[in-house]
């Protein structure tokens, strides 16, 4: 069965309606599956209608490169583990750079076997070499640092914006070169110039800004999926990965402000001063292998939780959260959540000191709980809630008899399903010791400053774009 | 026109009808002010900061004969005796039982200013000094509560144990219940409050308290914002669905009045005896009788081993700021009584306002 | 109109697209979007496709596309099936 | 001057980038004057391209109409009233009903006497007609309405939606005859028909919802372009038809949103029933010619103001919105703001009520001012903010000597630049009397409870989309 | 691809334009951004001109054309002005 | 292990070592109770309550030879001799100032273990007593100064003018100052603070209230958390810098100590002069000299106007909490003393856990 280049058209805009739906899908947890739905579905009927047009006449080498892929790509898939999933997605990464790469050499020799070779195709024809060797090398070293292979520390060097102009600008002489003489020397070094500056480009950037360099290449193999698309007049590719390359820099920037980063610092590593006052939370976090979360993330699981506990500490008392953290109990009761306050004996900086404040707020009594009374209901508590509070959810105070604090009875904080801690850096509590708790699967930490954290959850309860 | 402040005559009385920020601006306004010297004592206003205000300094005579003589309490028969005829006198009259009082005033030709009849209307709210001290009382019958009472009023969870909070209960949510239940919650008691006059629910809430409900098939809405008596049976019912409530209080103070009419018994010796040990009751209604009949008026006793606080002048215990509150009482009142012609101040005539009118009480009324 | 330009009149509405579109992520899905956008960047197995099936094609260009083709294969089901398995996390039980 | 085919497309596609950037800057106060200005520009550079462009011969018509139009255009949009602004609109949309209705009839006839008729280019064309049509009886009725021409009151009447489903299926029908037949009688039935069908689904919908319809209507002229420019084969006109077209559906749909109306209800005028439990505070305000408004509303005047007084009442206790009112005060002093709390000595219903919620909240006593010592500064005041007050406001307790409260000294609210006033229904306060503050034209009513609304206007103040 | 799937997918790319375009909209530039629209479709004007224009038009269709030239146009200046008087109102003072 | 709760000898103290509650729990552990009929009553603990729970009424002599003694004050001399030889002490010693108290211990080879010695480690925080007591005081002060002092707390407008909120100061930021400032600010004052150490800053703002910061250029640290004497010329600086601060307060509370040294002076009598009328000075180091030289211990005195509290034991005021607090220690501290063999429970080492080594006294530390 051989399709109408009109038919095939069509299913190309609706594989493109369907991309376009997926990545919309994935923006919200409720409509994530089925936007990764789409997307497949999307992938099937352009893989399909391409298949199937007039232009495909030969399947061998087509089919064993499908099997092998598909195979490999499952496996891959299944077996990878959660941990491991970055580095999987820049390994892949580097993949469709590298097709990007082959897909445009190979226009180049049909074309020029066919002798349709022209200015503006092989102008294309670079940009899509380019940028696809640039994200191949640039996500084979991404993957390098996460898997550990390459030190995840930046590696900043003197000149190395110089450097990288420069490399940059004689790759694209070399690609005018190219499109003006078709000497296929200014090809193949313009190629590998362009490797080389995947290279240079990502190795100085360091390993916590990993997340937002994937997205970043992401958005590259789009540019190059676009250009190829150029290169070959098909619009697929050219909404497809203009879509990609778009929403792939708007992710990175998205990802960035989430981090309270400045893009332009992430992406040319190591330009300007991140590093006025000692490393961020964040980056102490990552180094001890703390995970660090958004409000959003603690919100995603606590408006579902049919039980939320709250543990306020000091910090609360200095953040004076107490008012947001009622608001928040309101909020979280309206959608059907039961919350309770687990007050430790010691929490604060006087006997009572959690009580007056959350007195003060206007919290029930009867929703205000003592340590032995609450103590059995953490285990099965979806979410617990740890405001500013530290010393007094020490799991070493019963498990490490040379810790200064052990023997003090604790909130079972440590034994609930989902754990978010509030606090503003990885600094200790009152009694100086390091909390077990923050190392533990379960637990993640948002930084900053309670009052502005818990106000930032109550205005995440409440939104929900659109 | 000359005010005479002599000082107040009556034991324990600590207040003193004008303050000396009070008397600057009565002068200003055109009045000659004559206090006794040492009348301000109590409440914490000395003689010079009058005298620096230009107040003159008199001796008890002299306050007594002036055109205008404003006290706190009701006055005497020898301060009556030593009044001007055709004087104007104001302030509390106590005018529900007839002792005598206004009968000799009258015969002197004495005007007497009710202050407890200014009507309770808005305009008149600055001038309303049942309000005015009311309100203290309230505020300071919760802390007498708290320092009698052997426990902590909040909350506290500590290393040492808990302390759990006070039960506190008020009983009235008049103005000195409310101001109660707002200083209760303060101290971080678990609050509790009732009233006859439904109205309250939302104004108990308001103040983040609970409300007693209870169903006794009358409503006590009375005229003017006031209660009304309820039936004989209905009071039963009431003392009897009170009665559990109110035996888990740890603290109750009651504020149930009815003007002129005997307190109603809310808070039965029954549910004394079935309080625990070293419980509180504040009874605000101590001079009328009380709202609870152990009480007894102006002490503090101990029965069933329940502290029962009977003090009658809550306000006096706070003299400097109830003097302060009575004093811009009193002013304002002025203010709607004199007006400023080119000879001074002359009186407008009394029956043409609502407020005079009806605080004026003369041998017809 | 002509091809090219039409491709551009496609090429600026999609970008248009691509910068609208996800506005408004929850953080935790950051990661699955990445790995979603990526899966969908594989689309350029088409152009492998076409470069590896076509008439023209010397052996060359089919080898190369036949490791084009392998390359963005892997990454298509790779990609969606990972997906996948990041969006599996985020199944909610339902309340009682 | 003539361009070329292809520089004409390019410029229709600056166009287009042009309007899109337009409609972008306008969902945001800071950037909607440049917004406006892009659509102006997108325009100019619209109607130069097509006049330069080969396909139009002949100007002579074409200048006087748009000199003409011009003129009018600019007169009527200088000359109105900034309260008539809606009908402004309304007409302004019967015209594009109108000129897409003349354009289709235009285009039939320029294609019938070259001979290029088919049945797709009449289909494109019958959609054109009818969907102008119906934009353009329905702006009338709609201006009819806002104008006070028709009543105001929805017309509602048994069998009006099998009607309107009957008119509308006879004339899709009348658009296939005409498209297939050729047959004149049919298209001009089919365009007869579809101005009624414009009347009568319009008539139906009272005046209130009529901002909705406009931009319901907005988007029909949309379509209705984008039809056109089907049958044009312009894809400029395409381009932005859907724009519009999409755009203004999904702006109904959020004003609809805002309004807590449902969209359905709204286009269907009368489709089930809204008026359960007697006239709704909006309808009642609406009554007695006063304001309503929006949370939001009052952000834009707050966030910008010098100073904000805020006047609590037993309504702030009752809801018990301190603790929402502390957060507000915060927010609104980062944001440069000062905020005064303005006491009456008799708000709330006991001495010192307020102060009590007020102390509870934090809010610090130097922020909380009596009537005397704040009452001058009103007159100064950018906004105030009245939160659940009524009586302490009410101008009458000066000027209306039969007032129950006359003579009780007021917070001089009313001198007040822009006046909020929160509360719940249009029901008096303690003292039982009408509220003169209300019916002043710098004061606007935000309806709902105290606490929610705060929360809201605190959201709101941090909220501010993309 | 022929004309008309150009114009399909042109179509199709800017109704999702169109839909994500005013998300987040604030309520208080709900009036103008009517007004704003509503002088975007007088894009229809591009339509009467092209009528209007054509060497083929007879004199009814001439006529039409300048019909709707003429209201078009008035709704492209009247809209944009009334847009521009509305935007005025928004202009807030500076902070002193 | 058998133990004696014998009655309080000091005159004015309230408190008892056990309650029922905990007495329960001890029984409940393998303990033998045995209470000095009546010992709970001036708490609010009755002598059924402890029948009822497993608890011996016994004589004076029977609770004084338990094996186990303990009481909230230290024991005086009769008591000493009372008690059985070898029998372990549990209580407050005092042993700043040597009274002898300690001699006749160890003469009659009685074991001490001083509440007071407690370290303030984070594992013994439920057995100190210092802290559990301290913040009753810190609690009552506040209480005791509201219903000393003549005016509100709080802020409060009214129609009959505004009463402005008392400006209150606490010196000394320690476990009672914190409790002071935490209620003296649910009552609405306008509260200020201030305390040596310099880490007391936060909490202060962590209660809401306001840090008064002064440069005397010396920092108040010590160990264990406790604060250190300051030298001679910063303790002057001190006193100047205060002085205007503390002049215009209308409240102060002082909780300033210095362990086993006499109090500072924080509060001078020209400060005092300074004062408004009706001021109120309660000084929480009355015992150890007081914070203001003014102060009696023991008493209520009215100078330049200003009442100075001097009340030394606030806890035994609020005797129903205090005990209950007290007696948690206790409880606690008998936790890590004992080990639960075949033959009943037994003494662990004392020198073993740092706890009970730093409680213990023994004649060579
Ligand atoms: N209750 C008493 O009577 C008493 C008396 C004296 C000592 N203590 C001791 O105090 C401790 C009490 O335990 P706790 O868990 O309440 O407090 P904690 O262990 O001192 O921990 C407080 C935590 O709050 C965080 N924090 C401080 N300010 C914050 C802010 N503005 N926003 C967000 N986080 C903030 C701090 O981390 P960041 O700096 O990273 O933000 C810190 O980790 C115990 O060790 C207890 O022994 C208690
Ligand atoms: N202070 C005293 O000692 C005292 C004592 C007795 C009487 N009064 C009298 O009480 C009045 C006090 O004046 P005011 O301005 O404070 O109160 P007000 O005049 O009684 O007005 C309160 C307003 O709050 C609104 N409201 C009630 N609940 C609300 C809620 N949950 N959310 C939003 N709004 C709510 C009500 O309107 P909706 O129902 O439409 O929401 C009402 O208009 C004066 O007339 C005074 O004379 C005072
Ligand atoms: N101008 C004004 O608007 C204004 C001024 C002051 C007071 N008021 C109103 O007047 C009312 C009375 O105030 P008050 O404090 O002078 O009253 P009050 O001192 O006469 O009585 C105190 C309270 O006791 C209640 N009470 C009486 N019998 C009772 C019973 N059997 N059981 C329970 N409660 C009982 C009353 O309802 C009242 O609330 C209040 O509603 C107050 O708000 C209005
Ligand atoms: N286990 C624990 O972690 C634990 C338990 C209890 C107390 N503590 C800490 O121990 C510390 C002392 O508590 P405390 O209440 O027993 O102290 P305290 O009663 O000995 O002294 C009271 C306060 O007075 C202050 N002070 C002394 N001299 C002063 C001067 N000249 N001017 C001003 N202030 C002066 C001290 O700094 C102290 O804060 C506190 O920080 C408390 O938090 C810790």
């Amino acid at each position: 069965m051989e399709i109408s280049a009109n038919a095939q058209a069509l299913a190309y805009l609706v594989s493109a309606v369907l991309f376009i739906l997926g990545l919309k899908g994935l923006t919200h947890p409720a409509s994530a599956r089925k936007g990764n739905f789409f997307g497949m579905a999307g992938m099937a009927i352009a893989i399909g209608a391409t298949l199937l047009g007039s232009e495909v006449q030969s399947y061998g080498f087509i089919i064993a490169g499908v099997a092998a892929g598909a195979v490999i790509g499952s496996v891959l898939a299944a077996r990878v583990q959660m941990t491991a999933m970055p580095q999987l997605v820049a390994a892949l990464h580097s993949f469709v750079g590298m097709a990007a790469v082959l897909v445009a050499l190979g226009t180049y020799l049909n074309k020029a076997q066919a002798g349709l070779l022209n200015p503006v195709l092989m102008g294309e024809l670079s940009a899509g070499i380019v940028i696809g060797a640039i994200t191949f090398s640039g996500s084979v070293i991404a993957f390098g640092k996460l898997q550990g292979l390459i030190s995840g520390a930046p590696v900043i060097f003197k000149g190395q914006h110089a450097l990288n102009a420069v490399l940059g600008l004689i790759t694209v002489g070399l690609a005018v070169v190219f499109a003006t003489t078709e000497a296929s020397w200014a090809l193949v070094l313009m190629t590998l110039l362009a490797f080389v500056l995947g290279f240079t480009l990502i190795i100085p950037i360091g390993g916590a800004d990993m997340p937002v360099i994937i997205s970043m290449l992401n958005s590259y193999s789009g540019w190059a999926a676009a250009a190829t698309g150029f290169t070959l007049g098909n619009n697929l590719l050219i909404i497809v990965g203009a879509l990609v390359g778009f929403s792939g820099a708007i992710l990175s920037y998205i990802m960035c402000r989430a981090m309270n980063r400045s893009i332009i610092n992430v992406v040319f590593g190591g330009f300007g001063g991140d590093s006025e006052g000692g490393p961020s939370a964040l980056a102490q976090a990552a180094e001890k292998g703390v995970k660090a979360a958004s409000v959003e993330d603690a919100i995603y699981w606590m408006e579902d939780a049919n039980r939320v506990i709250i543990v306020p500490g000091y910090g609360m008392a200095v953040a004076q959260a107490q008012h947001a953290l009622k608001e928040l109990m309101e909020l979280l009761e309206e959608h059907g959540v039961e919350v309770k306050f687990a007050i430790h004996p010691v929490a604060g900086r006087m006997p009572g000191h959690m009580n007056v404040l959350l007195a003060e707020a206007d919290i029930p009594y009867d929703h205000v709980l003592e340590m032995d009374e609450i103590n059995p209901e953490f285990a099965t508590t979806d979410v617990v809630l740890v405001v500013g509070a530290n010393d007094v959810t020490n799991p070493a105070a019963k498990t490490d008899p040379s810790s200064p604090i052990y023997g003090m009875p604790i909130l079972d904080v440590a034994k609930a399903r989902n754990i978010y801690v509030i606090k503003r850096s990885m600094r200790p509590g009152y009694s100086g010791v390091e909390n077990l708790l923050y190392y533990q699967d379960n637990c993640s930490l948002i930084f900053g400053d309670a009052k502005d954290v818990c106000e930032g959850l109550v205005t995440a309860l409440k939104g929900g774009g659109h | 026109m000359h005010i005479g402040i002599p000082k107040e005559s009556l034991p324990g009385e600590a207040r003193v009808a004008i303050t000396p920020d009070i008397a600057r601006k009565l002068i200003g306004k055109g009045f000659k002010l004559s206090l006794e010297a040492g009348a301000g004592l109590a409440a914490g206003y000395h003689d010079d900061d009058y005298e620096s205000v230009g107040v003159a300094l008199v001796d008890r005579a002299a306050a007594l004969s002036a055109d205008i003589v404003t006290k706190v309490r009701k006055p005497s028969q020898d301060e009556i005796a030593a009044m001007k005829e055709g004087a104007l006198y104001i302030g509390h009259i106590e005018t529900c039982e007839d002792d005598g009082t206004l009968k000799a005033m009258f015969e002197r030709d004495i005007r007497p200013l009710a202050m407890e009849r200014i009507p309770r209307i808005s305009r008149a709210q600055s001038m309303d000094a049942l309000s005015s001290q009311s309100n203290i009382a309230g505020y300071r019958a919760v802390i007498e509560a708290a320092a009698r009472y052997g426990r902590f009023f909040p909350l506290m969870m500590t290393s040492a144990g808990s302390a759990k909070p006070a039960r506190v209960v008020i009983l009235g949510v008049g103005v000195a219940g409310l101001q109660a239940i707002a200083t209760a919650r303060r101290l971080g008691a678990d609050v509790y409050a009732y009233d006859i006059r439904p109205e309250t629910r939302e104004q108990i809430e308001s103040l983040g308290a609970k409300p007693i409900d209870l169903d006794i098939g009358e409503e006590g809405s009375g005229e003017g914002g006031y209660a009304r008596e309820l039936s004989d049976e209905a009071k039963a019912r009431q003392q009897e669905l009170l009665a559990d409530e109110l035996a888990k209080a740890h603290v109750i103070i009651t504020t149930a009045l009815i003007p002129c009419r005997p307190a109603p018994v809310l808070v039965t010796e029954d549910v004394v005896r079935r309080m625990r040990e070293g419980s509180v009751i504040v009874d605000l209604a101590a001079a009328n009788g009380g709202n609870c009949p152990l009480t007894e008026a102006d002490k503090v006793v101990q029965k069933h081993g329940v502290f029962l606080v009977g003090f009658t002048n809550y306000p006096s215990m706070m003299a400097g700021d109830a003097s302060a509150f009575y004093a811009h009482n009193i002013a304002n009142l002025l203010d709607i009584m004199v007006d400023k012609t080119d000879e001074g101040l002359v009186f407008k005539d009394f029956a043409e306002d609502e407020i005079t009118a009806a605080a004026l009480l003369t041998p017809e009324n | 109109m002509p091809d090219t330009l039409v491709a551009l009149y496609v090429f600026v509405l999609a970008c248009f697209i691509g910068y609208f579109v996800i506005w408004g992520v929850t953080p935790s899905l950051h990661t699955p979007l990445v790995a979603l956008t990526n899966a969908i960047s594989g689309i350029v197995i088409v152009g492998a496709l076409l470069v590896t099936g076509a008439e023209s094609a010397g052996t060359t260009a089919e080898i190369l596309g036949f490791f084009a083709v392998l390359l963005a294969s892997i990454n298509v089901f790779g990609g969606f099936l990972v997906t996948n398995r990041m969006l599996a996390m985020f199944k909610k039980k339902d309340k009682k």
